[in-house]
């Protein structure tokens, strides 16, 4: 059971090594999209202050959501994603494996690089080690509704923008409260501890439910 | 899926039951449309005083309360079809679900668009982010969603099952979503409902306003209907019945 | 063992087959032939239970797969128009994680072993990426060799191989038919062993 | 009987609110029901162009 | 000489109707990253205001490129690039063929959609009006680079987020002339004159070389 | 008429052959050999100008292809292992399309005609999305009928295909190569054409 759990895990990090710049890309992409704002909204602190959250928000939804697309297309493309519905293991531990793979691989990084944004938006500190707490949370309620969404626009011609339009509507409960958290967290730490605890009781729905709407969404999408 | 009552009797039986109901519902729809019409601009004041001042813009209530309020049933609906399509594998619920889809997208539509031209008198602005209007641009999303994932996909049954899991991941998540974007601050969920819906109005208002949302319902099951016969007959082309239903035409 | 009742399949609005039965038991070469388009591999995918078809059941050893779900899966051993390997991953490294999958547990000189046998000498760490259509075929076939699923479902396994390539793989089927194995493919090429003790069964385009 | 009709069509001064939501709804329905009876003649005649091309094909 | 260019123009602009969503799912993209933003920094009238065209720049920029990603690799993939790197034909003339295809489905509708932006926003009406200039002259310089970078990235896996890497940074002056010409727009039309003038001018100089570098880049990536 | 000069071709890091030499007149089927690997794909790409080789020369008419480019290009038709058409359109738009690149003017009925010929009457309007892996490569290969390009490079071309396709289209490059085409072309399965008159080229693996 958890034998294949690993191995399943094992080889989307294999291969994430094999091409390290997927993992890179997403944060970089991250980044880009953080710096392009103030280039178009212009550079005054004040602002700046007030945008940050909600901002590195919208780009932490945004680069979960580039790199979803290619959370099964590359397994379906090559058949393999055929081959693991074949297997006699329970599909719901190897969608389970894959949106871990996916998480490790794109969403921890954005935790790590929060505070790049924090100090690009002259967020305070307290801001930002909520902001890291609240990414910490929300991300991987990202990767868990977006695999929803990547599986049922498995092969579709125009995925990627498909499913933007699917699951981003469905990611808003987590930017309100994550950007609300940072918002409210640049005053004190402990304002913020009742958006976090929502995050994390996102964050266990999220787990008991999305990856079996995922296993039924590959189901239907293989035929 | 194998039991026969599901594959064939329903839709064949269905096509001619529904197109002896669809004039009655095209006539009732025509009847309170017109009725709520001719009550809402000649039976009610000109304008509303009192509190809630008025002026004669507010006549746009009587198709937008009832857009709203169909936007969001025919979403309910939509979910329940598409419930009963998974689990029951009968492939009419499956054609319901997608036949409100446009329907219900197109009263959303129409209610951000009274909305909209509403809130310039009254409120100075075609738009504001109150959570209402929100939730209501949101729920327009989720339609053009569950509407583009069914057209992208070619293989019909998988666009019904795939489109309907949506709609089921849409009916969990969309309390959710509403309740946060009406609550951003989990500190002070008290302001929920800060406009209620109907306080004390004339009752030739709720007359006319009660009556269009009747003839907007039933509109609805007109176009529903409608749509579904037309999928049955393309999905069902090369059955017996649709092909002796095709041939009469030619003989009569 | 692998019994298929009354099996119909339509596709857009054409129908590809209906009332569809035949039974074929331990030890039989099942060779599906067709025009193209006739439905092949649909027929091939129904019987894995990738595809759904219209009406109809596919049972095996007496019971619907759709029952049997895992239990049928682990019966089963299906190589399809696609490879089913990682491009970027090494011939060993792809083995290694189909046979974990299929619940094998495999050693690595058993796996370096198969691939040699398959032609790959030389080849088998490198990424699959940088091998031939043919060499990457060979890549997935080498799951012939370990696997010990009873049933295989083959989807043109001839195609992009060379005479060599061709004549292994059909000493496989042939061992593993001998061994009481079943194996069901299609195939436009006419090999030696299909026009041999194989049962036929035609799709009619 | 003119200036009540002016009247009426002025709505008080709001007649481009009015109007433009009452006439998106109106044009909105009448257009998704004209579609759709379209696209159901459309069905059924192609049927039966089907048809008869099946049959003609029977005959030969 | 013009019925090639003709001829994929219409190819491409019938495989859109085949599938009418994808012109839809970018409009659409669109609309909902612009609706995103108030969710996650708060709904005050004064703050949407300044933020309302740097939003919907970053927001044209992010679906121009995430449509751009499937400008060759469709082609790429079922093997027609390859046949029209085969035939006789000009490949810059074809390749400018495709961008224009592709501005039409996907810069155009962005231009149409901009009042709405405006609205959402509370922008004047003169910086409404602006935006859809700088939109109309600036999207197609959008889709002209873009394609240089779809182009450099085909058959790339994890193409996506790449190719954003590349042309993102590449984007930012339209960005900065864009947001900017709606910025100063806001207070009277004339002011954006010279933004606008300069928007014009990148075009030009857009049109003239990019697709020479953007069929070069073909010809490297078909290798 | 094509003559290939001190070719040498590496990929990775094995030498795939080196200093291969051969030219082929007017007239003449080229049947390229080897095993899965020893790099006729390849070879078949350089002969396009696809792919670049790491030394050596392709001519046409004794000029090189690259000097030639867009001359070269007109007298050539290559079919790979994709088949180049379009998914979203109907066989008859994909042939429309193509016909219009390569420079010729080919009729509505031409078009019809050609995809009945080739075995596809009933499906020439249906979105060749819904066509089976032997009808695709079908539609691909009408392109044939339609050309009247010299050379023809073809990788391959017999796979997928049921028999009566592939008599056809032995028919269809005997009767261009009989009219003075040239026509290089791959395959691991033995028809008679390559058996016959046919020139042989072997790349050893
Ligand atoms: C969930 C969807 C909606 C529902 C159920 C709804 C319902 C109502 C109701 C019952 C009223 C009349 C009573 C009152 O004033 O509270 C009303 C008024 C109004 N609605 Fe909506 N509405 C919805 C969406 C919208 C949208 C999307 C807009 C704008 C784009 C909008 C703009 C307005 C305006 C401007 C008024 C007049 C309020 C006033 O000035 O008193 N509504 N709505
Ligand atoms: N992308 C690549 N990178 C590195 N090496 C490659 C690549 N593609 C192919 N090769 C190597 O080049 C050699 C020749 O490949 P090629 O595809 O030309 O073979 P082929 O003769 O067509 O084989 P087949 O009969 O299997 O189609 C192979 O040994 C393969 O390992
Ligand atoms: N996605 C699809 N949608 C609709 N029809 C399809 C689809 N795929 C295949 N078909 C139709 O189903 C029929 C059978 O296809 P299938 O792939 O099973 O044929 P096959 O016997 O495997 O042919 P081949 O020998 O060419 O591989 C074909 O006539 C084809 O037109
Ligand atoms: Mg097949
Ligand atoms: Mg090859």
């Amino acid at each position: 059971m958890f034998k294949v759990f690993w191995s399943v895990l094992h080889r989307d990090l294999l291969l994430a090594v094999r091409r390290r710049t997927d993992v890179l890309t997403t944060l970089v992409f991250f980044v880009i999209v953080v710096s392009l704002f103030p280039l178009g909204v212009g550079t005054e602190r004040a602002v700046l202050r007030v945008l940050g959250p909600g901002v590195a928000w919208v780009a932490a939804l945004l680069s979960s959501m580039l790199a979803l697309e290619r959370l099964f297309a590359a397994d379906y493309e090559d058949g393999t994603l055929e081959q693991l519905l074949l297997t006699d293991q329970p599909l719901v531990l190897l969608t389970l494996a894959k949106i871990a793979a996916h998480w490790l691989l794109t969403g921890l990084p954005l935790v790590l690089i929060a505070p790049l944004v924090g100090m690009q938006y002259h967020l305070t500190d307290s801001a930002i080690t909520v902001m890291m707490m609240s990414l910490l949370l929300g991300t991987p309620v990202l990767s868990l509704i977006g695999a929803i969404g990547a599986a049922l626009t498995l092969g579709l011609r125009g995925g990627g923008i498909l499913l933007a339009l699917l699951i981003l509507p469905l990611y808003i409960p987590v930017l309100v409260y994550g950007a609300g958290a940072v918002t409210v967290g640049a005053v004190a730490l402990g304002e913020a501890r009742l958006y976090l605890t929502l995050l994390a009781a996102f964050l266990v729905a999220a787990l008991a439910l999305a990856p079996f709407a995922c296993a039924a969404a590959l189901r239907i999408s293989i035929e | 899926m194998t039991k026969p009552w599901s594959r064939f009797a329903a839709p064949a039986s269905f096509y001619p039951l529904t197109g002896r109901l669809i004039p009655v519902f095209w006539v009732l729809a025509a009847a309170f449309i017109l009725i709520a019409l001719y009550w809402g601009f000649f039976e009610t004041p000109d304008q509303l005083g009192g509190s809630n001042a008025q002026k004669g813009y507010y006549r746009i209530i009587f198709i937008h309360v009832g857009a709203a309020w169909m936007s969001m049933w025919l979403y309910a609906m939509l979910v329940a079809w598409a419930a009963v399509g998974l689990v029951f594998k009968t492939r009419l619920s499956f054609m319901m679900a997608n036949a409100i889809a446009p329907t219900g997208a197109i009263f959303t539509f129409l209610a951000l668009w009274t909305g909209a031209i509403w809130g310039r008198p009254s409120w100075g602005t075609y738009w504001d982010w109150d959570p209402r209007l929100t939730s209501e641009l949101i729920l327009f999303f989720l339609y053009i969603g569950y509407i583009a994932l069914h057209s992208a996909i070619d293989d019909n049954r998988r666009a019904d099952r795939a489109a309907s899991l949506l709609a089921i991941v849409g009916l969990v998540m969309v309390p959710v979503i509403f309740w946060s974007i009406n609550c951003p601050d989990p500190n002070q969920c008290a302001a929920l409902h800060q406009r209620s819906g109907l306080r004390k109005v004339d009752g030739n208002i709720l007359f006319a306003m009660l009556t269009m949302t009747l003839g907007f319902w039933m509109y609805s099951f007109a176009t529903t209907l409608m749509r579904v016969r037309s999928m049955i007959l393309t999905r069902e082309a090369e059955t017996a019945w649709v092909q002796d239903l095709v041939r009469a035409p030619e003989r009569g | 063992m692998l019994q298929v009742a009354k099996l119909e399949c339509r596709r857009g609005d054409r129908l590809l087959f209906c009332g569809l039965d035949f039974q074929i038991e331990a030890g039989t070469l099942l060779h599906v032939r067709g025009r193209n388009g006739s439905g092949k591999t649909t027929l091939l995918r129904i019987l894995c239970g990738l595809f759904t078809q219209d009406d109809g059941e596919v049972r095996w050893k007496g019971e619907s797969i759709r029952t049997l779900a895992e239990d049928f899966r682990r019966d089963l051993l299906y190589l399809g128009h696609l490879n089913g390997i990682k491009d970027d991953l090494t011939g060993v490294e792809n083995l290694r994680l189909a046979t974990t999958l299929d619940g094998d547990r495999v050693g690595r000189d058993a796996l370096w072993a198969a691939l040699r046998r398959i032609g790959l000498a030389g080849f088998e760490d490198l990424p699959t990426r940088m091998l031939s259509q043919g060499q990457k075929k060979r890549v997935a076939l080498t799951r012939l060799i370990l696997s010990r699923a009873p049933l295989w479902v083959l989807d043109e396994p001839f195609t992009a191989l060379d005479l060599d390539a061709v004549n292994l793989l059909q000493e496989l089927i042939a061992t593993h038919v001998a061994a009481g194995g079943l194996a069901v493919l299609t195939t436009h090429q006419t090999v030696p062993l299909t026009s041999g003790q194989a049962r036929h069964l035609d799709l009619g385009a | 009987m003119m200036t009540k009709m002016l009247e009426f069509i002025s709505q008080g001064g709001y007649a481009g609110y009015v109007w433009s939501a009452y006439g998106m709804t109106m044009t909105l329905l009448f257009i998704e029901t004209v579609g759709l009876r379209r696209g159901n003649r459309a069905i059924l005649a192609r049927l039966q162009r089907l048809l008869r091309l099946c049959n003609a094909g029977d005959k030969q």
